[in-house]
């Protein structure tokens, strides 16, 4: 299409369905969405009000889709939503929202006020107005294969190098193997140690295991821009080489948003349900090491604790797995105050790290972070989100702090009884 | 059931408050009268009194020396109570019914004085009744 | 029109109208919502959903400690309504004659109580919502009007119990008649809330409860 | 004319009733109205010197039992007294003279003490047909009301039919009946309503006009002195209603221990009367002391406020027998929108074309 401000406004016609209308038709102007955003809490601007964020999508709802609403645009009581208004809310819906999805739980009629926030990115990428970098990333995903747009060259001779230091062959493009392992671009670029890891872990569980040269890609920025199409054809390709290799299980590496868009939204935007299961790389682990075939030694004896990721935990109900690894090789794991389903967001995800003009804000609401993680007065942080990894990363450095950030399979594989020590 | 089986007595606080309220009121009065020779009257009907409240203030009231009773359209009762200057007036009608009820603080109510037209009505018949006689006595 | 006049209305032809506007506002207004329909859920899920948007639909219901500031004044008074709407005993009648069947009511005492307290924790709601940053910024004049037809008919009942102002014909009236005034403002208002948020919380708990999220 | 009368003193003395029994009377009277005590002795002074007040008492569609209520007593009353006072020259129930005779009396009245006459009416006015549903002496209620009406000083209207349309005003209102003060507005009214009055308030009013003028009257031209108050007010029942004690039927526990009869119907917290403190008969009960609630008999539209039993914060009619069809009006409606609602949706969602890997390029 030519995306036109037409279309962004059927687009939003379109993605309004049932659950949308009873959140409208419930939301009281209470104003607690507010005191679970991350973004109103840090710098105070009423305009990021999670529901205010969806202003011109209710009256779409509104103008569109209710009888009163009907009549009030017939007599003129409201005003249709305008393409300076949408403009407007680039900035609310994009720039200031990692879809981290706190808000949805303080919503006391039980709004899901991020599942609209999806839906309204929806309509403002068919409008022509997602920001650049989102478009930017999701053109190098569908031409050359990752979000950063590094070949497969470059991941094989990464492969190669794990093989070499580990001493253990791994597969691509191997059929009927176990597992088919996505990896996610800033896994393959910054924290690259993963691969061997994962090798030394599935080599000890006897677990046979792929990447494939077709989709090794797990991110997904058609998600976070809400170009459904988009995103479908970047599962598409997944789904398509996992059916090729006839794998029966797919893994979603520790990246939040890749696990969202596979796990969770993939089926729904291609249309039709896996012939494969799918997993989070910490539900496989966690899984191995209830089988017994997990073998760890020692501990790790920082005080440490966990900052879960927002798409893997409150979003996608992975809570229990990361909790039981870290049982099992941390003996100083303390939980921050608001973990789990009410952690707060690192800032930097649902796209906005990407976004070059966000980082001031990105700056500002790190500070919350900080002060969770100071409370507890730990050496470490682990995590299972690349996105996450980065942001706390980058945020623990510009505040001068002195934590170390993990993420949670490395964690585990620095642990793994070695051959010779079993 | 019949109707006048139904009790008919609340017990009801703010009816015995309303009882004590009034004896206060009583020594004010009383006070204006010796002072002031301000006489005055309290309709009872107008006060919110059960029948409890009533007997309890009827007791703390007591009974004094003068007692009258009334025949004018049926009877009335007047007593002055254990209180010298406060006097009870009850009215009925000629069925025996209470229709009106008061206390009053005075040196005597106005009901038992004999009133100046009656006794004007009496003095003429009086003279004429004299009259009468005397003319008899004549013939 | 005099006091018994208005009184006779507010109890004859002006509850029939409210009643048959509320029920038909809100009935349609749920069609027209369910009938928005959702996409069926393709992915594997962990569980079924209808469990978890049954116990979302409770569960949200209970307090979060941590934004009391916020929502401790709208607590007391839903709790307040409730109590004064269902158990104030002639509002029992009222529900008995109508469903032939109702809960027993509470004294007026306990009755008295909760409308001075609602009264108290609704003026404190709108204190908050000209003060609160975010409460300001979603208020349209709706939201002030809701609040309106919402605080009325405690002020109105209050006044009528205890006799106060005018007379207790004109104020039994009144409050009848805020009383309508809210039920015909329910379907066409946030005030819908009352029977949306089932559906709200259901949505969103199943679509959780798949996700095998507990929240 | 009205001058050659004698006073009012004179004609008592003349009946043998001392003035100590008139002095009782207002003593009485003074009180069922809450006037101060000392007011009687000025009531006393004023009426003694008053003359007999002519009075002219119409009757239009009503049942008789305004009249029953007020000359029912077996002996005479002290209130019945209030007859001595004044000169009843036209009833047409109650007076000897009937046909022409009776008519004649009546002008003969009017033009006596034109401008001076009192005028009581009980029963309603009905107006439908030119008013044919009720005529006296082939002249219709309404062209009566509006002659003798003309001269009168003041009117009192006795009985609800007459204050409010009473019964014959009930809806549907076959005779298109209306009150006294729809027809009249340029002289003052006096509204006594009941179904029936009390006597001693229709006593204690005439006593009034007749000493001390027209009394203060609330906004629906009751005496305030005997309507100021509701049944509710003054009940003696009252109590139980604060704790929240009620009798649920007319034979249960609460019934017998005399709980209070709201959830019964009882219309006392709106219903404006002496009743609960001069009482029926005499003084000797009233409806709530005999176990039923009050049915409102004082107010407009009694007959049409949702029955007798129905508790006053219960729905007048049934509002829950339309939830039903409500409902069923709803889904329909819900389905047409719903309807217009997927038209509209699938519309839009034809005109949306794919995002494709172009838009992400710009143009």
């Amino acid at each position: 299409m030519t995306t036109s401000f037409e279309q962004g406004i059927n687009t939003l016609k379109k993605v309004i369905d049932a659950p949308i209308a009873s959140y409208f038709s419930s939301c009281t102007s209470c104003g607690l969405c507010a005191q679970g955003c991350v973004f109103y809490t840090e710098i105070g601007d009423a305009r990021y009000t999670p529901i205010h964020r969806l202003e011109p999508m209710r009256r779409i709802w509104e103008q569109e889709y209710t009888v009163l609403g009907r009549l009030k645009k017939l007599v003129g009581l409201s005003k249709a939503v305008t393409q300076q208004e949408l403009q407007d809310h680039v900035e609310l819906v994009f720039e200031s929202c990692t879809t981290c999805g706190r808000c949805s739980m303080m919503c006391p009629v039980g709004n899901d006020i991020v599942y609209m926030i999806r839906k309204m990115r929806e309509g403002m990428t068919a409008a022509g107005l997602a920001p650049k970098e989102l478009k930017v990333a999701a053109t190098k995903t569908l031409e050359k294969g990752s979000v950063m747009g590094f070949p497969m060259d470059t991941l094989e001779a990464m492969v190669r190098a794990a093989e070499k230091e580990t001493g253990i062959k791994i597969n691509i493009d191997e059929p009927n193997v176990d597992y088919l392992l996505l990896l996610s671009s800033a896994e393959v670029m910054q924290f690259n140690e993963i691969i061997g890891a994962l090798a030394q872990i599935f080599e000890q569980a006897g677990v046979t295991w792929t990447l494939s040269s077709t989709a090794h890609e797990a991110g997904n920025p058609g998600m976070h821009m809400g170009a459904s199409d988009i995103e479908a054809e970047m599962i598409n390709r997944i789904v398509a080489a996992a059916e090729e290799l006839n794998i029966k299980r797919v893994i979603s590496p520790e990246c939040g948003h890749a696990y969202m868009a596979i796990r969770w939204e993939g089926p729904n935007v291609i249309g039709r349900p896996y012939p494969f299961k799918v997993y989070h790389i910490i539900e496989v682990l966690d899984r191995l090491r209830a089988e017994g075939r997990l073998k760890t030694t020692g501990c790790e004896d920082e005080r440490l604790t966990f900052h879960d990721p927002c798409q893997a935990a409150r979003r996608g109900g992975v809570n229990e797995p990361q909790r039981n690894l870290l049982n099992m090789v941390t003996c100083n794991f303390v939980e921050m105050k608001d973990t789990q389903a009410c952690n707060w967001c690192c800032g930097g995800g649902g796209g906005v790290s990407s976004i070059e003009s966000t980082e001031p804000l990105r700056k500002k609401i790190f500070h919350r972070k900080r002060r969770q993680i100071e409370e507890l007065d730990v050496t470490t942080v682990v995590t299972m989100c690349a996105t996450c990894r980065n942001t706390l990363e980058e945020g623990i450095e510009d505040n001068g702090m002195e934590v170390e950030v993990l993420g949670l399979t490395e964690v585990v594989a620095n642990h793994l009884l070695k051959e010779k020590e079993a | 059931m019949r109707s006048f089986d139904i009790p008919l007595e609340v017990v009801d606080t703010n009816s015995r408050r309303m009882a004590e309220a009034v004896m206060h009121e009583l020594a004010t009065r009383l006070r204006a009268l010796v002072e002031r020779e301000e006489p005055h009257s309290i309709d009872l009907r107008s006060l919110p009194l059960d029948p409890a409240a009533k007997d309890w203030l009827r007791e703390q009231l007591g009974q004094g020396e003068v007692e009258a009773n009334l025949d004018s359209i049926g009877s009335s009762k007047v007593y002055e109570t254990g209180f010298s200057g406060i006097w009870w007036v009850s009215h009925s009608d000629p069925e025996e019914r209470v229709v009106a009820e008061f206390i009053e603080v005075c040196w005597i109510p106005d009901i038992l004085q004999s009133q100046r037209e009656d006794v004007k009505h009496s003095l003429h018949t009086l003279e004429n009744s004299i009259n009468v006689a005397e003319r008899g006595d004549e013939l | 029109m005099n006091e018994i006049e208005l009184l006779n209305w507010a109890r004859g032809p002006g509850l029939t109208y409210a009643t048959i506007f509320m029920v038909f506002g809100l009935t349609l207004r749920v069609i027209e919502i369910l009938a928005m329909g959702r996409d069926k859920e393709l992915a594997e899920v962990r569980a079924s959903g209808v469990a978890n948007g049954w116990r979302m639909i409770l569960k949200r219901s209970i307090p979060e400690p941590r934004n009391w500031k916020y929502i401790t004044a709208a607590y007391i008074w839903h709790i307040g309504l409730l109590i004064v709407v269902f158990f104030f005993i002639p509002h029992t009648q009222l529900f008995r004659d109508v469903f032939g069947w109702w809960f027993g009511g509470v004294p007026s005492f306990i009755i008295d109580f909760f409308t001075v307290l609602s009264i108290a924790a609704l003026l404190y709601t709108l204190v908050q919502r000209f003060t609160d940053p975010a409460r300001r910024i979603l208020s349209r004049m709706s939201d002030y009007l809701a609040w309106l037809v919402t605080f009325l008919p405690f002020v109105t009942g209050y006044m009528a119990f205890h006799r106060l102002g005018t007379d207790y014909t004109l104020m039994l009236a009144l409050h009848i008649l805020s009383v309508e005034l809210l039920m015909v403002a329910l379907p066409i208002s946030k005030l819908s809330h009352a029977v949306t948020f089932f559906m709200a919380r259901y949505y969103t708990g199943s679509s959780f409860g798949r996700r095998g999220i507990q929240a | 004319m009205t001058s050659e009368k004698p006073v009012l003193a004179d004609e008592l003395q003349r009946r043998g009733i001392s003035r100590r029994s008139f002095l009782k009377f207002c003593s009485s009277i003074a009180s069922a109205m809450a006037m101060s005590p000392a007011m009687a002795s000025e009531m006393a002074e004023k009426l003694a010197y008053t003359r007999r007040q002519s009075v002219i008492w119409l009757s239009f569609q009503e049942c008789t039992g305004c009249t029953e209520s007020i000359t029912r007593a077996h002996k005479p009353s002290l209130e019945s007294l209030i007859f001595d006072f004044v000169s009843l020259d036209y009833h047409h129930t109650l007076q000897a003279a009937s046909g022409d005779a009776a008519e004649h009396a009546r002008e003969m009245a009017m033009h006596d003490n034109g401008g001076e006459y009192l005028l009581i009416v009980d029963g309603s006015i009905p107006l439908k047909d030119g008013g044919v549903y009720s005529t006296i002496a082939g002249i219709t209620n309404l062209e009566m009301l509006k002659q003798v009406a003309a001269d009168a000083a003041a009117i009192v209207s006795v009985g609800t039919c007459a204050a409010y349309g009473g019964l014959p005003r009930a809806d549907p209102n076959p005779t298109g009946a209306v009150a006294v003060s729809d027809i009249i507005s340029d002289k003052p009214i006096i509204n006594i309503p009941g179904c029936p009055p009390m006597p001693v308030v229709m006593t204690g009013v005439l006593a009034h006009v007749l000493t001390f003028g027209i009394p203060e009257l609330d906004s629906l031209g009751r005496p305030k002195a005997f309507f100021g108050d509701s049944i509710h007010d003054r009940c003696y029942r009252r109590p139980f209603y604060d704790r929240g004690q009620f009798a649920k039927s007319f034979d249960d526990e609460g019934a017998r221990k005399g709980w209070c009869l709201y959830e019964l119907g009882c219309k006392g917290p709106t219903t404006h009367n002496a009743c609960a403190t001069l009482k029926w008969n005499n003084g000797t009960s009233f409806p709530i002391q005999s176990g039923h609630g009050c049915i409102g008999c004082s107010e407009p539209d009694f007959w049409d406020a949702g029955g007798f039993y129905k508790a006053l914060s219960t729905g007048a009619d049934n509002p829950g027998q339309w939830a039903g069809n409500a409902m069923l009006a709803g889904v329909a409606g819900g389905a047409a929108a719903a309807y217009l609602n997927r038209g509209k949706k699938k519309q839009a969602s034809d005109a949306v074309e794919p995002v494709t890997i172009d838009d992400m390029r710009g143009k």
